[in-house]
C-alpha cells in the first residue's frame, strides 16, 4: 500500500514534467499538440547519443536534450504551428497528427528501429527502508523532475521572458500593449513546452528504453495528466502527474495490471464530462 | 450624415502635436467603422473622444496601437508614422494604452501586472522609482500588490491597468472607457488620477461614453458618430453644445 | 391590453457581480418597448436570461401566464419567444433562405418550413436575395435576415438586440417601418438600441437600466428627461446642466 | 472570376491525377522471366520493426546462400528474387500480401514475425492459394485447418510448456524443488499463447501458479508487477515479453534485490539489445528460444560478418523457412504456387538451413506444423546466448543459481 | 425549382458508374481491385464520420470504437450463434448506436479539442476491454472469419469483385444517408448547430437532440463499415480494429483532406489518400523503413497548410451563385452606404 503510493509519487513527478509542456503549449497557444510525445522521444535520443558519444549520464544529458529540442520546437512552431493558430480545431488537430506521423517515421529512418538503452551503474540499485523498496533510477528521475519543476516555476515567475509567456497566455492583446512580441513568445513557449518533455524523456532513460515508437506509450498518459490538471495549467499538470502516477500504481492493488489504463481512461472521461476545466484550479 | 471638417480639430503646428491622425479609416472585414477621421493631441493636452456605443471610439485607439492591421490613412506620433509598425513595438515609442475592459493579467499579482508594464524598459534602473510613482498615484495598489489581479474589484483592476501603462514611461496615454461599469465614487477617484497624470506631463487621449465626466478633465474634445467626427471644440463649448446630447440620446 | 411577458425580480449573478438585479416589468401584445442603458448596464444579459440562454439566479419569467424560466431556449422559442443577437449571429455557411427555413422547422415540416420562410422573407422585402450566401450580405441585410429568422419561429414576443447598429438613417427608417408593422400585427417587441433617435421615434414605452437595475420606465420623453437616466448616460452633474438647456 | 477558379480546378485535377497515376502503377505485374519470386512480409516500421528487420536479414542471407549455391537447380538454376514489403499492422497485411501476390506473382510468401499480422496475411494467402511459411507461433495460425500455411517452429503453447518444463527439470537436477511459480506476460497474441502453455504445464506438473498477470504492451512502469511478484513468494519467474519490458523487469528485480531465477520467453530476451541494455546483468539469464546460432555455426558466422551482430532466432527460422520454400521448388521442379504448396506439404528434409531448426529437420504435418521441431533453452554467456537444454541440442551445461548442472 | 443535373451530381454519377464497371476491366482477383475496394470502404467510413465531424463539427477521434463494435458484434454473433453477418451487421449498428448514446451523455457539452480527447479515450477503453476480456472477445489474438468458400447468405464470397460491389453499395447507401441528412430537416438543424449553437437554440433547435441523432446515425453506419471490413479482410484484432492512427485518425483525415461536411469530400479524400498511401508503401517501404509513412505525414501537413478546407474547396462552387447571377442583383430594401 505505502509501497504503491511511493512508487506512484516517484513516477507521477516525472509524468508531471512530461505533461507540463503539453499544458503550457495549450495554455499559451491554445493548440493541443498531439505530436507532443514525439518530442519526448527526440529528447530520449539526444540523451542516448550524449551518453554514447560523450559519456554523459542521461541525468546530465537531459540538459542537452532540453536545449536541442527547444530549438527544434521553436522552428516547428514558427514554420508550421504558427500558420494554424487561427484555424479551426480540426486543422490544428490534424496538423499535429501529421507532425506525429512524420516525426515518428523520420526517427525510424534516422535512428533505426532498435530499442536503445543506456547502462549506468545506479540502474540496478535500490534503497530499502524496512519493507519499502525505492529504485535508484526512479528516485533520481523524480529528483531531476522536481528540480526542473522548481526551475520552471522560477523562470515563469521571475524572468522577463517567463512573465511574458504568462502574460500572453492570460491576455495576448494586453501583452502586445505592453510591448511583448506575441509571435516570438508563441515560438518560445512551444519550444519550452517540448523541451520540458524532452528533459523528462532524458531522465527516465535509465529505466526506459528508447525507440521511434516510444512516444505512443506516453501519449494517452500525457493527455490524461493534463486533463486531470486542467488543460493550460502548469501547476495543475504537475499535480495531475502525481495523481495519475498514484492512480496507476494504486489501481494495481485492486485490479489486474492489464486494466491499469482502463481505470485511467474512465477517470479521464469522467473528468472531461464533469469538470472540463480540470480537477485542480491553478496558475 | 454631414461631414464636419473642423480646422480647429487639427493641431496648429506639427511640432507641438504629440499625436496626429489624418483621414483614418478602418474596418473589421465589414463596412468602415471609422471613416476619414482626423484629429490630434498636442503635447501636454488631455483630449476626450466622445460618442455613443459603436461610434468607433475604441477602434480609433486600437488603430493607433497598431492592433488593426487593415487601418488606412495616416497616424503620426511625434512625427513618426505609426501605421504598418508591428503592434508590440508601439509601446516602446512612448504610447501607453489602457484598453477597454481593463485587460489586466488575471492570474498575475498586482505587482507582476505593473512589472509587465515595464517590459519594454526591462533593463532600466528607474523601475523602482516608477513603481513608487504609481503607488503614490494609487495607494490602494501598494496595499494589494500581492493580490491576484483577477480577484480584484473593477475599480482596482482599472487602476492596475492604468498603472501598468504608466510603467512603460508613456508620453501619450490612451485611455479607453476607464469609468465603464464603475461606481460613481470610484469614477471620481480615477478621474482625479487622470488629471494628476496629465499634470506630470503625459498627454492623454481619453475615450469615454460618460461625456460630462470626460469633458471635466479634458481640455478639448471630439464627438464621433458612426465613424465620423461630427463635433469638436474646447471642453467648455462642448459641454454647452446640445449636439453632444443629441449624439447620445437622440433628443 | 394583456401582458404577454412578465419578468418578476429577474436577477443574474456572475461570481459575485450582479449583472441583472431584480428587474421586473411587463410587456403587452402590440407594443414596442425600448430597453436603454449605457454600455455594460446588463441589457444583453437580461435578454439572454429571458430566452433561457442564461440561467436566472432568482426571479421568474412568465410568457402568457406560463412560467418559462428554467426552460431551454428552444423550448422558450416553441412557447413563443425568441431574440436576435448583437452583431447578427447568422449561420454563415447557409443561404438566406436556409437560415430562415431552419427556424421555420420549429412549427413546420421541411416543405412547409420552406414556404413559411419564403413568405417571411417576402414580407421583409428579402425575397430577391433568398438564395444569396449570408456572408455576402450587407449589414442592414444581415439584420433583416436575422429578424426574418426570428419571425419564422412565429413568436408572440420578439427581443431585438441592436438590429439597427451600423445602419444609415434611411436604412433605419426602413427597419423601423418593419418593426411597426410587426407591432400592428399584434407582436410584443422589446428592443435594445443605441441609436437614441430611433428609440425615441419607435418605442411606445422605455425601460432604462444601469448597473443591472431598472432606473426608470415610462413614455420615451419622460424617461429621457429623467435625471437618473441622463446621469447614467452623460455623467455626474450633467442632469442639471442639460436640464437647464432643455 | 476567370483565372482563379480555373487554376483551382486545374489544381484539383492535378491532385486527382496524382491519385489516378498512383492507382495505375499497380496495373502491370513486374516479373523477370527466369527468377522465382518469393514475397517477404515483415514489420519494418512500428514497434516490432526491430524483430522484422532481423527476420528479413535472415531471409536475405538465405536467398544469397541459395543463389550462390546455384539457385533452384531443377529450374535451370533459377535465382530466388525476394520482394520485401512492410506490414507494420494487421490492417496493412492483407492488402500488402495481396499486392505481392497479384503484382509480383510470388510463388510463396515468407514471414510476418508478429502473430496477428500473420493471421491477417494468411487469410489472403489461403484464398489466393499461395503458400505462406511463417515463424509466428500463436496457436490459431495452424489451428484453423488451412492448407496453405506452414509453420517452421512449434506452437506458442509448446514454447510455454517448454519454458516451464525445461526450467523445472534444470532446477530439479540442481537439487531445487519448485512448488510456486509466477507468470508475467504481455497481452499480445504471442504473450497470451505462451502464457497458456506455461499455465497448462504448471497444472500438469502440480506446481502452483502464485502470480498470473497480464500487462499491457508498452508498459512504462513495472514496479506494480515486481511488487506483486515479490509478495507472491514465487521461486521462478516466467516473463513473456518484448525488449523494453524485459529490461524493465530484470532491472526492477535487481533494484528490489529479488534474486529468483528469471526464465525469459524468447523475443526480447535473446536479441543483442538485451545484452546492450543490461550489460553484466544479462549474464546467466535463461530463455526459451526457437533456435540458436550455435546450432548452425556457418549461417551464424555469415550473418555476423554481414550484419555485425549475432544471429537471432527469428533470423534463423526465417532463413530456414525460405530454404524450405527453395527445397520445395527444387522438389516440385516448378515455381507454381500450387505445386510448391504440395511439395511443402510432403517435404521431409534434414539438409540445408533446416539444420538451424532444433531437431534439424523440416517435415510438416496436416495442419502445417513442423513435427520435428522443438524449443531450446539458451543462456547468456558473455556476448551471446548459448544453447544449454535439452541435452540433445545443448552446446554447454546450464548454470542454475551459479551452479553448473550436469 | 433547381435543376436536377448539376456538375457536382453529374460528377458523382460518373464516379459511381465508373466504379461499378471497374471489376470488368481489371483482374477480378487482383490487388488493384482490392485497393479500389479499400478506397470505397474508407470513403464510406469517412462519409459516416463526416456526419458528426462535418455536419455537426464535432471532431471525433474515437470512431474506430464504433467500427470495432460493428466488427466484433457481427463476428461474435456468427462464431458463437451462427447468425449470418448480414444480420449481425445491423445488430452491430444497434450496439454502436447505443454506445453513441452512452458516450453522448457525458460528452455532449464538450467542444473542439475536449471532444476529440474524450472520444479518443472512448476507443481506447474499448480496445483495452477487447484485449482483456479474452473469453468473450478472443483477446489479443483477435478473431478470424472462417474460410468457407462462396456462401452469399453468410456474406462470404470467393471473388474480390463480389466484396467490391457490396462495398460500393455500402458507399452509395452511406452517401445517400449523408445527402438526405444534409439536405433534410435534420441537416438544416445540424448545420445551424455547427455554425452557432446559441443562435440555433433561440431559433428553436433542440441542439442536444440533434447532435445525439447525428452521432447515433454516424456510429451505426460506421459499425456497418466495421462488419464489412471484417468480412472483407477475414481477420482483425483489438489493436488494429480500435486503432487510433490506423482508423480513427484516418477516417477523419480523409474527410478533412477531401472537404469537411461535403458530400464529395470523403470520396475525393479516399481517392487521393488511399492510393497514395498504397503507392508509398509499395515503392518506398522496402527502401527505408518509415519512409512511406513519413511521406504520408508530410503530405498530410502540406494538405492542411495549403488548403485547410480540403480538396472540395477547389471544386467549382455550386448552383447558388449561378442562381444569384441570373436574378437581378437586388440589395436589401435599403440600399447600402447611403
Amino acid at each position: 500500500m505505502l509501497q504503491a503510493l511511493i512508487d506512484g509519487i516517484l513516477l507521477g513527478g516525472v509524468y508531471g514534467v512530461i505533461a507540463t509542456g503539453l499544458s503550457l503549449v495549450f495554455g499559451v497557444l491554445g493548440v493541443v499538440n498531439f505530436a507532443h510525445a514525439e518530442f519526448l522521444m527526440l529528447g530520449m535520443y539526444v540523451a542516448w547519443f550524449a551518453w554514447r558519444w560523450l559519456g554523459l549520464d542521461p541525468l546530465l544529458g537531459s540538459v542537452l536534450s532540453f536545449v536541442i529540442v527547444f530549438a527544434v520546437g521553436y522552428v516547428v512552431q514558427r514554420t508550421l504551428i504558427e500558420r494554424v493558430l487561427k484555424a479551426p480545431p480540426a486543422a490544428q488537430v490534424f496538423l499535429t497528427v501529421g507532425l506525429l506521423i512524420a516525426i515518428e517515421n523520420a526517427a525510424l529512418m534516422v535512428f533505426g528501429s532498435e530499442f536503445r538503452s543506456v547502462s549506468v551503474p545506479y540502474q540496478v540499485q535500490g534503497y530499502r527502508l524496512g519493507d519499502i523498496f525505492i529504485g535508484a533510477p526512479y528516485l533520481y528521475a523524480f529528483a531531476a523532475a522536481v528540480i526542473l519543476a522548481a526551475a520552471l516555476w522560477l523562470f515563469l515567475e521571475r524572468s522577463w521572458t517567463g512573465r511574458a509567456i504568462r502574460a500572453v497566455a492570460q491576455d495576448a492583446m494586453a501583452a502586445t500593449l505592453v510591448g511583448v512580441d506575441t509571435k516570438r513568445t508563441y515560438g518560445l513557449a512551444f519550444g519550452l513546452g517540448v523541451a520540458l518533455t524532452a528533459f523528462g524523456g532524458a531522465v527516465i532513460l535509465p529505466y526506459i528504453t528508447v525507440s521511434p515508437t516510444v512516444g505512443g506509450q506516453f501519449v494517452v498518459l500525457m493527455f490524461t495528466v493534463v486533463v486531470l490538471g486542467g488543460l493550460g495549467s502548469v501547476a495543475g499538470a504537475l499535480a495531475g502527474g502525481i495523481m495519475v502516477g498514484v492512480v496507476q500504481s494504486m489501481s494495481t492493488l485492486i485490479f489486474p495490471i492489464q486494466l491499469q489504463n482502463l481505470c485511467l481512461f474512465v477517470i479521464f472521461i469522467a473528468v472531461l464530462a464533469l469538470r472540463p476545466q480540470g480537477l485542480i484550479k491553478g496558475a | 450624415m454631414p461631414e464636419t471638417a473642423l480646422s480647429s480639430a487639427t493641431p496648429d503646428a506639427a511640432a507641438s502635436a504629440v499625436l496626429e491622425v489624418r483621414d483614418l479609416s478602418a474596418a473589421y472585414g465589414g463596412p468602415d467603422v471609422l471613416s476619414a477621421v482626423t484629429l490630434g493631441v498636442r503635447t501636454g493636452e488631455t483630449v476626450a473622444v466622445l460618442g455613443a456605443n459603436t461610434a468607433g471610439k475604441t477602434t480609433l485607439l486600437r488603430a493607433i496601437s497598431g492592433l488593426i492591421p487593415k487601418a488606412r490613412g495616416h497616424i503620426a506620433f511625434e512625427g513618426l508614422a505609426l501605421l504598418g509598425r508591428p503592434a508590440h513595438t508601439i509601446p516602446g515609442l512612448g504610447i501607453g494604452h489602457v484598453p477597454e475592459g481593463r485587460h489586466v493579467f488575471p492570474r498575475m499579482t498586482t505587482l507582476d501586472n505593473l512589472m509587465m508594464g515595464a517590459f519594454f524598459h526591462r533593463g532600466a534602473k528607474d523601475i523602482a522609482e516608477r513603481l513608487e510613482r504609481v503607488f503614490t498615484l494609487f495607494p490602494r495598489l501598494q496595499e494589494r500588490q500581492a493580490q491576484l489581479a483577477g480577484s480584484m474589484s473593477g475599480g482596482e483592476q482599472q487602476m492596475v491597468s492604468i498603472g501598468r501603462a504608466l510603467m512603460g514611461k508613456p508620453k501619450l496615454l490612451l485611455l479607453d472607457e476607464p469609468s465603464h461599469g464603475l461606481a460613481p465614487i470610484v469614477v471620481d477617484e480615477l478621474h482625479g488620477a487622470i488629471g494628476a497624470i496629465n499634470r506630470q506631463g503625459v498627454s492623454v487621449l481619453l475615450v469615454e461614453q460618460n461625456a460630462m465626466l470626460a469633458l471635466s478633465v479634458a481640455h478639448r474634445g471630439y464627438v464621433l458618430e458612426a465613424g465620423h467626427v461630427v463635433l469638436s471644440g474646447s471642453s467648455q463649448s462642448l459641454s454647452a453644445d446640445p449636439g453632444v446630447r443629441r449624439a447620445y440620446l437622440g433628443v | 391590453m394583456t401582458a404577454v411577458l412578465q419578468a418578476e425580480g429577474v436577477s443574474v449573478t456572475f461570481g459575485g457581480l450582479k449583472a441583472v438585479d431584480g428587474v421586473s416589468f411587463t410587456l403587452n401584445a402590440g407594443e414596442i418597448v425600448g430597453l436603454i442603458g449605457p454600455n455594460g448596464a446588463g441589457k444583453t444579459t437580461l435578454f439572454n436570461a429571458l430566452v433561457g440562454l442564461q440561467p436566472l439566479t432568482s426571479g421568474a419569467v412568465r410568457l402568457g401566464g406560463e412560467t418559462i424560466s428554467g426552460l431551454k431556449p428552444h423550448k422558450v422559442a416553441a412557447k413563443g419567444m425568441t431574440k436576435t443577437f448583437q452583431n447578427a449571429a447568422l449561420f454563415p455557411d447557409m443561404s438566406v433562405l436556409e437560415n430562415v427555413t431552419t427556424a421555420a422547422l420549429l412549427r413546420h415540416d421541411l416543405k412547409g418550413a420552406r414556404i413559411k420562410a419564403e413568405r417571411v422573407l417576402d414580407t421583409l422585402g428579402l425575397g430577391p436575395i433568398a438564395d444569396a450566401d449570408v456572408q455576402d450580405l450587407t449589414f442592414p441585410q444581415k439584420a433583416l435576415v436575422e429578424m426574418a429568422r426570428a419571425l419564422a419561429t412565429e413568436p408572440r414576443v420578439l427581443l431585438l438586440d441592436e438590429v439597427m447598429a451600423a445602419l444609415t438613417p434611411s436604412e433605419m427608417d426602413e427597419v423601423m417601418k418593419v418593426i411597426r408593422t410587426l407591432r400592428d400585427e399584434g407582436l410584443a417587441l422589446l428592443v435594445v438600441e443605441h441609436h437614441m433617435r430611433a428609440i425615441m421615434a419607435l418605442c411606445d414605452r422605455l425601460l432604462a437600466v444601469n448597473f443591472g437595475r431598472l432606473l426608470a420606465q415610462g413614455r420615451p420623453s419622460e424617461v429621457a428627461a429623467d435625471p437618473q437616466v441622463i446621469e447614467a448616460y452623460l455623467g455626474h452633474g450633467a442632469a442639471g446642466q442639460e436640464g437647464a438647456h432643455a | 472570376m476567370t483565372s482563379a477558379p480555373l487554376d483551382r480546378r486545374r489544381a484539383a485535377g492535378v491532385m486527382l491525377a496524382a491519385g489516378a497515376v498512383a492507382f495505375s502503377l499497380f496495373a502491370e505485374p513486374v516479373r523477370a522471366a527466369e527468377d522465382v519470386v518469393v514475397g517477404v512480409i515483415q514489420p519494418l516500421s512500428g514497434p516490432n520493426a526491430q524483430f522484422g528487420i532481423g527476420a528479413q536479414r535472415g531471409t536475405e542471407l538465405a536467398a544469397e546462400m541459395i543463389n550462390a549455391a546455384g539457385g533452384i537447380k531443377s529450374l535451370g538454376g533459377a535465382k530466388i528474387k525476394l520482394v520485401a514489403a512492410d506490414v507494420p499492422t494487421p490492417n496493412t497485411a492483407a492488402s500488402t500480401t495481396q499486392r505481392l501476390i497479384s503484382q509480383n506473382g510470388v510463388s510463396a510468401v515468407v514471414g510476418a514475425f508478429v502473430s496477428s499480422t500473420t493471421l491477417a496475411a494468411s487469410e489472403v494467402t489461403e484464398r489466393a492459394q499461395i503458400p505462406l511459411v511463417t515463424f509466428a507461433f500463436a496457436d490459431q495460425i495452424t489451428g484453423r485447418g488451412y492448407d496453405y500455411i506452414f509453420q517452421v517452429s512449434p506452437k506458442g503453447t509448446v514454447f510455454g510448456e517448454a519454458q516451464f518444463d525445461y526450467a523445472t527439470a534444470i532446477a530439479k537436477k540442481a537439487g531445487e524443488k519448485i512448488d510456486k511459480v509466477a507468470i508475467l506476460y504481455e497481452d499480445t497474441a504471442y504473450g497470451t499463447a505462451q502464457a497458456k502453455g506455461l499455465r497448462d504445464a504448471a497444472k500438469k506438473a502440480g506446481v502452483e501458479v502464485v502470480l498470473d498477470e497480464a500487462y499491457p504492451l508498452g508498459i512504462t512502469d513495472v514496479s506494480p508487477l515486481v511488487n506483486k511478484l515479490r509478495a507472491s513468494g514465487a521461486q521462478i519467474a516466467f516473463p513473456v515479453s518484448y525488449l523494453n519490458d524485459s529490461l524493465l523487469i530484470i532491472r526492477a528485480l535487481r533494484q528490489q534485490q529479488i534474486d529468483i531465477p528469471v526464465i525469459g520467453g524468447a523475443a526480447g530476451y535473446i536479441i543483442p539489445d538485451f545484452k546492450k541494455g543490461l550489460g553484466d546483468y544479462a549474464e546467466g539469464v535463461l530463455s526459451v528460444a526457437a533456435a540458436s546460432g550455435d546450432l548452425i555455426p556457418e549461417l551464424a558466422a555469415k550473418y555476423k560478418e554481414k550484419y555485425g551482430s549475432f544471429i537471432t532466432h527469428e533470423a534463423i527460422i526465417h532463413a530456414a523457412a525460405l530454404d524450405a520454400v527453395a527445397q520445395a521448388m527444387e522438389k516440385a521442379k516448378s515455381s507454381d504456387p500450387q505445386k510448391v504448396r504440395d511439395a511443402l506439404a510432403t517435404l521431409d528434409t534434414c539438409t540445408g538451413l533446416a539444420k538451424g531448426v532444433p531437431g534439424g529437420c523440416i517435415k510438416f504435418d496436416k495442419t502445417g506444423l513442423n513435427t520435428s521441431a522443438f524449443p531450446v533453452f539458451v543462456q547468456w554467456r558473455g556476448e551471446e546466448p548459448v544453447t544449454v537444454y535439452p541435452p540433445q541440442a545443448a552446446k554447454a551445461d546450464p548454470i542454475w543459481r551459479g551452479q553448473t548442472v550436469k | 425549382m433547381r435543376t436536377l443535373f448539376t456538375p457536382s451530381r453529374a460528377a458523382l454519377l460518373i464516379f459511381f458508374v465508373a466504379a461499378a464497371l471497374l471489376p470488368f476491366f481489371v483482374d477480378p482477383r487482383g490487388h488493384l481491385l482490392r485497393v479500389a475496394a479499400m478506397v470505397l470502404l474508407f470513403a464510406a467510413m469517412a462519409q459516416s464520420w463526416n456526419i458528426v465531424g462535418g455536419l455537426a463539427n464535432q471532431i471525433s477521434l474515437g470512431h474506430a470504437g464504433f467500427f470495432g463494435l460493428g466488427a466484433y458484434t457481427s463476428t461474435l454473433l456468427f462464431l458463437k450463434l451462427g447468425i449470418s453477418p448480414w444480420i449481425g451487421m445491423f445488430a452491430g449498428a444497434v450496439v454502436a448506436g447505443g454506445a453513441a448514446v452512452l458516450l453522448s451523455i457525458p460528452t455532449f457539452r464538450l467542444k473542439g479539442h475536449y471532444f476529440a480527447l474524450a472520444t479518443l479515450a472512448f476507443a481506447e477503453v474499448l480496445r483495452v476491454i477487447a484485449n482483456s476480456w479474452a473469453d468473450f472477445t478472443g483477446g489479443p489474438v483477435g478473431l478470424s472469419i472462417p474460410f468457407m468458400g462462396s456462401q452469399p447468405a453468410y456474406f462470404a464470397f470467393r471473388a474480390v469483385s463480389s466484396y467490391y460491389w457490396v462495398i460500393l453499395g455500402l458507399l452509395a447507401a452511406v452517401c445517400l444517408a449523408f445527402h438526405l441528412l444534409a439536405s433534410g430537416a435534420l441537416g438544416y438543424r445540424l448545420r445551424a448547430v455547427r455554425e452557432n449553437e446559441n443562435a440555433a437554440e433561440v431559433a428553436g433547435v433542440n441542439t442536444f437532440r440533434v447532435k445525439l441523432i447525428a452521432s447515433v446515425i454516424s456510429a451505426a453506419l460506421t459499425a456497418i463499415c466495421g462488419t464489412v471490413f471484417a468480412q472483407f479482410t477475414f481477420f482483425f484484432d483489438p489493436d488494429s480494429i480500435f486503432s487510433l492512427a490506423g482508423l480513427s485518425v484516418r477516417m477523419a483525415m480523409i474527410a478533412i483532406v477531401g472537404g469537411l461536411g461535403t458530400l464529395g469530400g470523403p470520396i475525393l479524400g479516399a481517392l487521393f489518400l488511399i492510393p497514395l498511401e498504397e503507392t508509398a508503401n509499395a515503392f518506398l517501404s522496402s527502401k527505408a523503413a518509415g519512409l512511406s509513412q513519413f511521406v504520408f505525414g508530410v503530405i498530410l501537413i502540406a494538405a492542411i497548410l495549403i488548403q485547410p478546407r480540403g480538396l472540395m474547396a477547389w471544386w467549382p462552387k455550386p448552383r447558388r451563385r449561378r442562381a444569384e447571377a441570373s436574378r437581378p442583383a437586388v440589395a436589401a430594401p435599403a440600399a447600402k452606404g447611403a
